[in-house]
């Protein structure tokens, strides 16, 4: 019995299953595993014993991609890895590379940067919601959740044409100017939006279905959240009070006011209630921002060819997923030496088996729901 | 006559065998139109518009899906049990609708009036475990066999509290036949919902997880088990399946309205008072209004639809719609005819607003998990029915023996019960000791893990 | 109603079904189903009789038998179960720990 | 009348075909589904007998309660090499034999006895509805046995929940 | 007796149950009760039947003077066969599961409830951080229901079924704590001492029912009347003498008193409840149980008077010099068990119980009270490291000192009245008893105010470590503590005017045979009572003196006398004396025998007995091998092929088990057949 403990494919592969033991394959192909996440399960009867995550199902190298493309060319790809939050990728590589430039966007860019990934974090976590509360059984919030999201999504193909892959920024800043009337729609979004949170809340929050299957569902303590390096609101879920856009502010976060929302418990609930103020939050700081928006440029002065000096830079922003970091390495050359993702929702997916661990099968999903993992960015 | 067979004969045999050619053959369109139904509301629910294509407002949407389904290939997976995974949605099936035999859709139309009505409905209705468990079991796979004994473990764990939610409202009737206890509604001049709430409200939560719909879907949960016992099934097979759990819902609905919501009599029709003036026995105009105000109201949708052939199907539901409500209109000039018409509409009105229930709950509430869900059933419902049949049972012996009034008698019985559910929930809500493993069944850490 | 000659000709039927069943099969599981099978030839006879005398006694038995049937179901499944956790197998003659 | 025996001849022969098929089935569940088909078609003799009450009786609790109860211990019972080995023991010839030859004796017995069985004795007609008459029997004259039952079930309940546990 | 009894009188059998039921509770479920739960359990039962106590008592009040008696018999328990008695008559002899209320069982039902619920209060806070709550509390309720079968026993076999319950309880309270060493011993010493006391109550109860053909208490009178037995018969003096055996090992009388000092290693609550207020005295509640047997013989009266008061001055001079707090209230308890014993010597029987009735709430006071002390200077029984508590634990001191002053006999406190009373009686049997137990009395009043002075007054003795922690007990226990000083108090207005002896009068009214007493004049009552009120107020003094005021007297005092005190110190070396008189005795008769068994019976006996043997065996051994195990192997080796078809159907196969049965019924219905073909 102590060797089927362990975790590890051959173990799993191999073990002589009793009586009540099977093996479940959920995935790739399946439902609620968020895209081709496949996760093979041992089951006592629907309690896990052991859990093993495959991925690479998605894998399209995108790291090595950035190696044969210029700086500026790059930029489109990242959209591609957490699809649903295009606009958080793109303005993590361009500072990142600006950094390596020793270049800084305009005051103007940087404002509305921040609008914009903000508006993109509610986009994100309001997706997260739908298919989260979908996973759990309940079909209707989906519906509501992407009703709002299609307002911001209306915002941003505005803005820069594109709905979900926006590329909306440049490196150096911002390659359109914002069209008119943006402040009015993004100041009529927030403001409606403060109501439309309240509605997902009422359909879900103290719902007693919904806390029996959240509470102390897939706990995941403090100390265990940062030994395997997780971020976001995951780790925030699990008390530990740790924001990039505090700790190290990067676009015009050091600007405005708005609190870190921490659970107690760890569990799904925690994080449910978290990403729910997460959201409150970021309207927030979208009304702190759109007040005043400062006129000027828009484009830093940083010439048509990028040649980096040689050198290396890790930059790391405060994505909806968690901390998403970039490293690239120059060599003088017009194309990164090297470029690593630090994709948050590959992290997080480690903790998941720390969680599923003597779950149910029914708890797996809420788990796989929880982490909100898109497998675009797991596998690059 | 030859063979035997003499005009009682007929009676006695020939018009139940059209009954029941009649449910069979117009059932499927039923379910159909059911879904339809759930869709349109699933979808006004949701901010949004639901099927609209197949015809004006999807209204011929569910021919589409049923030609869609039987053209479908039927697969048979290869190391499947094929006679068990033949067989298992037939018996499904067949239950669901053998189940009808005693269900008195009005005064007229029942196929057979029972001495054990209700016995038999729910013998039978058991019996469509075995569609899911055998279907499960056959398909050969974990996605479905987990389903199956999830589903059979359910409906196993909730016959009992329905069944036990039913007795009482036998108690009160006092009988097992369906027809005899709209009957004893009849002459009690009360539904039994109101003298008997907990009794409804049991048996209208273990009638939902008995047809496994959501909250209690666990058996084809889509997001964990993909879905359940049907995983493996398609084409005609999967629509049996589907057929099934529409008529099933059909059947539960059918006895919880013969049982608790009075069958087939229309709303009041005990009292004979006036309100503003007018008799209560207005209230027999209605069918016939609604079906005119469909009418008229399909009419306004058919002007405005564009094509000429959605216009001509809207036009079509119109003359529908106006043919029933010259029937109910009709009608009200027989006497003979009148409660047999007129009772069929008001039992499947029911039906409706019963499954409409079963609706909103699906698309209002998460998912339970299985370990809640027996919970909920075997700790919750099950102790809260046998406390309510016992307070039901006091409740009458006040009545029948001390001769309360039957409302005083019945508001205490049911005040006992509330006082419980409430102690019950309470108890629910206390910290779990089943939710978690004991620590040495906890599976260690693995390698990977950092302590 | 037909003569009871007839239903106890029908009950002796599955009853020696019943019996080949369970001195022949090997797994234990339908041994079980056998014995099922031998009780409701049992119940035949009495619902045959209780029909012949007019009387509703024999059925009272019959429910009886079918009770003493569901415990002896339960037992015997539960014993079943936690013989196949010790030893993997359901098969009668495999089950041979008590020769000596 | 004719209705009757009709009934009677094809409930009859759908009990002892499918009693024949559950003993000859390799298959533990084709068993069992052939065994709830027997138990359905003594479910219609009963209703043939007019004993509606035991015909429910018989589908609710055989058909819909143990039989359950097999099928889920045989899901459980992981049967796969069950199927592949041999289905009769190795007495079968022998004890086949030897239970046909009981089953005639029992034949030769019952018909000798003659006058020693008396089965003659006037068949009712109809009888009344016999729910409510079985619920006051049952309650009246046989209330003693009826707790018996009751705490037979008990018993054999937690016997069961006892060993189907995880660890005896 | 079975008339229509009131309510509580008719369930009077119910009293011993409710603290049996709690016991049950304990010993089954207890484990895994909390404590509070547990205290309630045990509690509440006791409550209940104090309760129910009271309500019979009130009731039995209610019935006409002279007939207050209700029996209730449950049903028969030993229905022995018949036999000859010593007259030759046969009777029948019947021992029955009944319950006896008379007045006499009334008042102990009341000690022992109302005691016993006080005392248990009190354990759940003295006991509160102990672990093995529940079962301390279990073997209280245990004993709760042992005491009460004594006291409402309606004969002598179901009494001594109770007798022998207390006594188990006994030994397993004392060794509650049985890790510790001394504890277990005292455990132990408790159990055999007891055990020889016991076996002569129990010759005594086979006694009387061969002597009287009956063990009824109510039928033990008119017998006594009906076989005319003289006064001063050997047998009725026999049996009075046993019966007196068994008291003095119970009620720790000389010379079996040796046990109960050392009891004193049980918990406090322990010593409050067994050995001081209930327990210890069935004895005196035996004998007058038994009075009208013991009325018959004048013999077995004087015995006990003399026992009564050698033991009572003889238990009072070793108090005066312990050191250890509970140790001075142990021979102080067996002194005053003297004192009751002296009262019954001497005819005075109310008296006797009287004073066991007040003796119980000052004593039980005092125990608890001490156990307050300890409990506050965590654990020490030592009084000369104690002192000067009296202003740092004021209820406890003010509670003992009202027991103190109740127990030296100042009026008009309980101890006053029913010493005063036996004081009186013994005067009017003998002037010399009288004076032992005027002396007596003054020791008592000497002892306990040393115990007061050294504990609460003077200069305090008490460790660095132990004086932080110094507190006034919690409520649980301080409130028993009060409700036994009032009682204190007024427990002995009872007895004024005669009113406890005319309630008793019906039991220990003479059935039928003289009253002694009557013999002796009429005593100067007044004057004894000045001059023992005197007496103890001098022995106040003189502690006063000794501890307060010139403490260096008591240490010239314990110089000068030398060998009388080192004496009395190590308790007239009594232990050492049984030691040297039973104990190595029975060691030597041991280590005799063993020397007899070693070198005579094995040496010559056996070990020459096996040298023959060896010899003898070498022939044998050919015989057994080739002849009788030959038999033996030739009749396994038959049985073997005997039983091989029958082992080849035995092969553990259930299937052919059940062919086998088919086969069976094959031949009963083929014989059916044939009988029914061929035989016709």
């Amino acid at each position: 019995m102590d060797q089927t403990r362990n975790n590890s494919t051959a173990e799993i592969e191999t073990t002589v299953l009793g009586a009540d033991e099977i093996i479940l394959n959920m995935g790739p192909q399946h439902p609620s595993t968020h895209g081709v996440l496949r996760v093979k399960l041992k089951l006592d009867g629907e309690r896990v014993a052991a859990s093993e995550c495959i991925i690479g199902y998605l894998h399209r190298g995108v790291e090595k991609i950035a190696e044969h493309r210029s700086y500026q060319q790059f930029a489109p790809y990242v959209d591609r890895m957490d699809y649903v939050a295009a606009v958080s990728n793109g303005l993590g590589y361009c500072e990142a590379v600006e950094k390596l430039l020793g270049a800084e966007a305009p005051p103007r860019a940087r404002v509305v940067r921040t609008i914009l990934t903000e508006l993109q974090r509610i986009a994100s976590h309001l997706v997260w919601l739908g298919t989260h509360a979908l996973d759990i059984g309940a079909l209707t919030p989906l519906f509501y959740c992407f009703r709002e999201r299609e307002e911001i999504l209306k915002i941003f193909e505005k803005y820069c044409g594109a709905r979900l892959t926006t590329h909306a920024f440049r490196i150096g800043g911002l390659q359109y100017e914002t069209y008119d009337g943006f402040e009015e729609e993004v100041k009529r979004f927030c403001e409606d939006f403060s109501k439309r949170i309240e509605e997902y809340e009422t359909l879900l929050t103290e719902n007693r279905i919904w806390l029996g299957r959240t509470k102390g569902v897939g706990i995941l303590n403090a100390a265990d959240a940062i030994a395997l390096g997780v971020s976001g609101p995951v780790l925030r879920a699990s008390g530990v009070k740790w924001d990039i856009r505090k700790a190290a502010p990067y676009a015009a976060y050091d600007q405005y006011k708005f609190e870190i929302p921490v659970g107690k418990n760890g569990d799904t609930y925690d994080r449910y209630i978290v990403r729910m103020e997460e959201m409150r939050q970021s309207r927030l700081i979208c009304l702190q921002a759109i007040e005043n928006i400062p006129t000027g440029a828009i484009m830093a002065r940083i010439g048509k060819v990028l040649k980096p000096p040689p050198g290396e830079v890790y930059h790391a922003i405060e994505a909806p997923k968690g901390e998403l970091g970039y490293y690239i390495v120059s060599d003088g050359t017009t194309q990164p030496y090297r470029v690593r993702v630090r994709p948050p929702s590959f992290i997080n997916l480690q903790a998941f088996d720390k969680m599923a661990r003597g779950s149910l099968v029914a708890d797996v999903v809420a788990i796989i729901g929880t982490i909100d993992i898109v497998l675009g960015e797991v596998d690059r | 006559m030859p063979f035997g067979i003499e005009f009682d004969d007929i009676r006695q045999y020939i018009a139940p065998v059209i009954y029941a050619l009649v449910i069979v053959a117009v059932l499927p369109l039923m379910a159909g139109y059911i879904v339809l139904l759930e869709r349109k509301v699933m979808a006004h629910m949701q901010a949004r518009m639901g099927p609209m294509r197949v015809g004006p407002h999807g209204l011929l949407q569910p021919i589409a899906d049923a030609v869609k389904l039987l053209l479908k290939e039927d697969i048979t997976p290869k190391n499947a049990d094929a006679l068990m995974f033949w067989l298992a949605p037939l018996l499904s099936v067949t239950m669901a609708l053998l189940a009808y035999a005693a269900l008195p859709f009005g005064p007229a139309f029942q196929i057979a009036d029972l001495d054990v009505g209700l016995l038999f409905i729910l013998a039978i209705s058991s019996l469509g475990i075995y569609g899911i468990v055998l279907g499960g079991w056959a398909s050969n796979s974990h996605y479905s066999l987990l389903g199956a004994l999830r589903s059979a473990a359910q409906l196993v764990s909730y016959e009992t509290a329905a069944g036990l939610a039913l007795v009482s409202g036998l108690l009160l009737g006092g009988t097992l036949s369906m027809k005899g206890l709209v009957e004893a509604q009849d002459s009690q001049g009360v539904w039994f919902i109101f003298v008997a709430p907990f009794s409804f409200f049991i048996y209208l939560i273990a009638s939902i997880a008995e047809t496994n719909r959501a909250p209690f879907d666990l058996p084809e949960a889509e997001s964990e088990l993909v879905a359940g016992y049907m995983t493996e099934y398609s084409g005609f097979r999967w629509s049996l399946y589907f057929l099934a759990e529409y008529a099933n819902m059909i059947v539960v609905s059918g006895i919880a309205v013969t049982l608790f919501l009075g069958g087939w009599m229309r709303p009041l029709s005990g009292v004979h008072a006036h309100i503003f003036g007018l008799p209560y026995e207005l209230l027999d105009l209605l069918p016939a209004l609604i079906f005119f105000g469909l009418a008229a109201w399909c009419t306004k949708l058919a002007l405005r639809q564009g094509e000429q052939i959605q216009k001509m199907v809207m036009f079509l539901f119109v003359g529908l719609f106006v043919v029933l409500g010259a029937a109910m209109a009709w009608s009200l000039t027989s006497t003979s005819l009148m409660p047999g018409i007129h009772g069929a509409f008001w039992f499947i009105v029911k039906v409706l607003v019963y499954l409409y229930g079963f609706l909103w709950f699906r698309f209002t509430f998460p998912r339970y998990r299985f370990d809640q869900l027996m919970k909920l059933g075997w700790q919750f419902l099950i102790p809260l029915a046998l406390v309510n049949l016992v307070m039901i049972g006091i409740g009458i012996v006040l009545a029948q023996q001390f001769l309360w009034p039957l409302s005083l008698a019945m508001i205490a019985a049911n005040v006992v019960t509330l006082i419980v559910a409430f102690w019950l929930v309470r108890q629910g809500d206390k910290p779990s000791i089943v939710v978690l493993p004991a620590e040495d069944e906890l599976p260690a850490a693995g390698p990977g893990e950092i302590r | 109603m037909l003569p009871v000659s007839h239903y106890i000709y029908l009950s002796l039927a599955l009853f020696i079904i019943g019996v080949i069943g369970v001195l022949t099969r090997r797994n234990v599981i339908i041994i079980l189903m056998s014995i099922e099978l031998i009780l409701n030839a049992v119940n035949i006879n009495l619902m045959a009789f209780s029909r012949m005398w007019g009387s509703v006694d024999g059925q009272i038995f019959a429910i009886f038998i079918i009770t003493d049937a569901a415990a002896e179901a339960a037992v015997g499944l539960g014993i079943i179960i936690a013989f196949f956790r010790n030893r993997p197998t359901v098969l009668a003659d495999e089950m041979d720990l008590l020769k000596w | 009348m004719m209705l009757d025996s009709i009934l009677f001849y094809f409930f009859a022969a759908l009990a002892v075909g499918s009693a024949i098929l559950m003993v000859t089935r390799r298959n533990a569940v084709h068993s069992a589904v052939f065994l709830i088909s027997t138990l359905l078609a003594i479910a219609g003799i009963f209703l043939q007998l007019q004993a509606e009450f035991l015909f429910v009786v018989q589908i609710i609790l055989y058909v819909g309660g143990i039989m359950v109860l097999f099928v889920f211990v045989i899901m459980l019972v992981n049967l796969d090499v069950a199927v592949r080995q041999m289905k009769f023991n190795r007495q079968s010839w022998v004890a086949g034999l030897l239970a046909l030859v009981l089953g005639g004796l029992a034949v030769v017995v019952y018909r000798s006895g003659g006058g020693a069985f008396n089965l003659m004795g006037a068949p009712a007609t109809t009888m009344p509805p016999n729910a409510e008459q079985v619920g006051t029997v049952l309650f009246q004259k046989y209330f003693l046995p009826f707790e018996i039952a009751s705490i037979l079930l008990l018993v054999a309940m937690i016997g069961a929940v006892v060993m189907a546990k995880r660890k005896i | 007796m079975n008339a229509v009894l009131p309510f509580f009188l008719d369930h009077i059998w119910l009293i011993p149950m409710f603290p049996l039921a709690g016991a049950a509770l304990m010993f089954f479920i207890g484990r895994r009760l909390s404590n509070a739960a547990a205290s309630a359990i045990c509690v509440g039962s006791v409550g209940v039947s104090f309760v129910f106590a009271l309500g019979a008592f009130f009731q039995l009040l209610g019935m006409p003077e002279g007939q207050r008696v209700a029996e209730k018999i449950l049903f028969e328990w030993v229905p022995a066969g018949p036999y000859h008695m010593t007259s030759g008559s046969v009777t029948s002899f019947v021992a029955d599961w009944g319950f006896l209320l008379d007045p006499l069982s009334a008042v102990m039902i009341l000690v022992v409830t109302g005691v016993g619920l006080l005392i248990h209060i009190y354990s759940t806070g003295y006991m509160a951080n102990e672990g093995g709550f529940y079962r301390f509390f279990g073997y209280l309720n245990l004993f709760m229901f042992s005491m009460l079968m004594l006291v409402l026993a309606n004969n002598l076999l179901l009494l001594f079924v109770g007798w022998e319950g207390v006594g188990t309880c006994s030994y397993l309270l004392i060794g509650f704590w049985f890790k510790k060493k001394a504890a277990s011993d005292a455990g132990k010493k408790a159990f055999i001492v007891n055990r020889v006391g016991d076996a002569g109550f129990l010759l005594g109860i086979f006694l009387t029912s061969a002597l009287l053909g009956t063990i009824r208490f109510t039928e033990i009178g008119p017998a006594l009347v009906t076989a005319h037995i003289a006064i001063g018969a050997p047998l009725i003096t026999a049996i009075a003498l046993l019966f007196f055996w068994g008291a003095t090992g119970k009620s720790a009388q000389i010379p079996l008193y040796v046990w109960l000092p050392d009891a004193m290693e049980g918990p406090t609550p322990v010593s409050a409840l067994i050995h001081a207020a209930t327990m210890v005295t069935a004895g005196v509640y035996m004998v007058t149980r038994s009075n009208a047997i013991f009325q018959l013989s004048p013999l077995a009266m004087s015995v006990v008077a003399i026992v009564g008061a050698a033991t009572a001055i003889f238990a009072a001079s070793i108090g005066v010099v312990q050191n250890d707090i509970k140790k001075v209230l142990a021979y102080s308890t067996i002194s005053q068990l003297g004192y009751m014993f002296l009262g019954c010597g001497v005819g005075a029987f109310t008296a006797g119980i009287f004073h066991l009735m007040t003796h119980a709430f000052f004593k039980g006071l005092l125990f608890l009270a001490a156990g307050s002390v300890i409990h506050a200077m965590s654990g020490e029984q030592d009084m000369t490291k104690m002192g000067a508590l009296a202003k740092k634990i004021p209820t406890t001191y003010r509670t003992m000192l009202v027991a103190t002053l109740a127990i030296a006999g100042i009026p008009p406190l309980a101890g006053f009245f029913s010493k005063d009373e036996i004081l009186e009686k013994a005067f009017e049997r003998s002037p010399a008893l009288w004076v032992v137990g005027w002396i007596t009395a003054g020791m008592t009043a000497f002892y306990m105010f040393r115990l007061l002075f050294m504990t609460f007054h003077g200069e305090s003795h008490v460790d660095h470590d132990v004086e932080h922690h110094i507190h006034e007990s919690p409520s649980a226990m301080t409130i028993p503590l009060t409700i036994l000083a009032v009682l204190s108090i007024i427990g002995g207005w009872i007895g004024i005017g005669g009113r406890f002896e005319k309630f008793l009068e019906p039991v220990t009214a003479s059935m039928g045979a003289p009253e002694i007493a009557a013999e002796a004049g009429k005593a100067p009552a007044l004057l004894l009572m000045a001059a023992s009120v005197l007496l103890a107020l001098g022995g106040i003094w003189l502690a006063w003196m000794l501890y307060i005021k010139r403490t260096d007297l008591a240490a010239a005092v314990r110089r000068n006398a030398g060998a009388l005190y080192d004496l009395v110190a190590h308790k007239y070396y009594i232990d050492e004396i049984y030691d040297a008189m039973f104990l190595n005795r029975s060691k030597d008769l041991g280590s005799s025998l063993g020397m007899f068994d070693a070198k005579i019976i094995d040496g010559l006996g056996v070990n020459g007995a096996a040298w023959l043997t060896r010899a003898i065996s070498l022939v044998s051994m050919w015989w057994d091998t080739w002849i009788v195990d030959g038999s033996v192997r030739l009749g396994a080796f038959l049985v073997e092929l005997a039983s091989f078809p029958i082992r080849l159907i035995q092969d553990g196969e259930m299937q052919e088990y059940m062919l086998i049965i088919v086969i069976g019924l094959i031949g009963f219905l083929g014989y059916t057949v044939y009988l029914l073909h061929w035989m016709r």
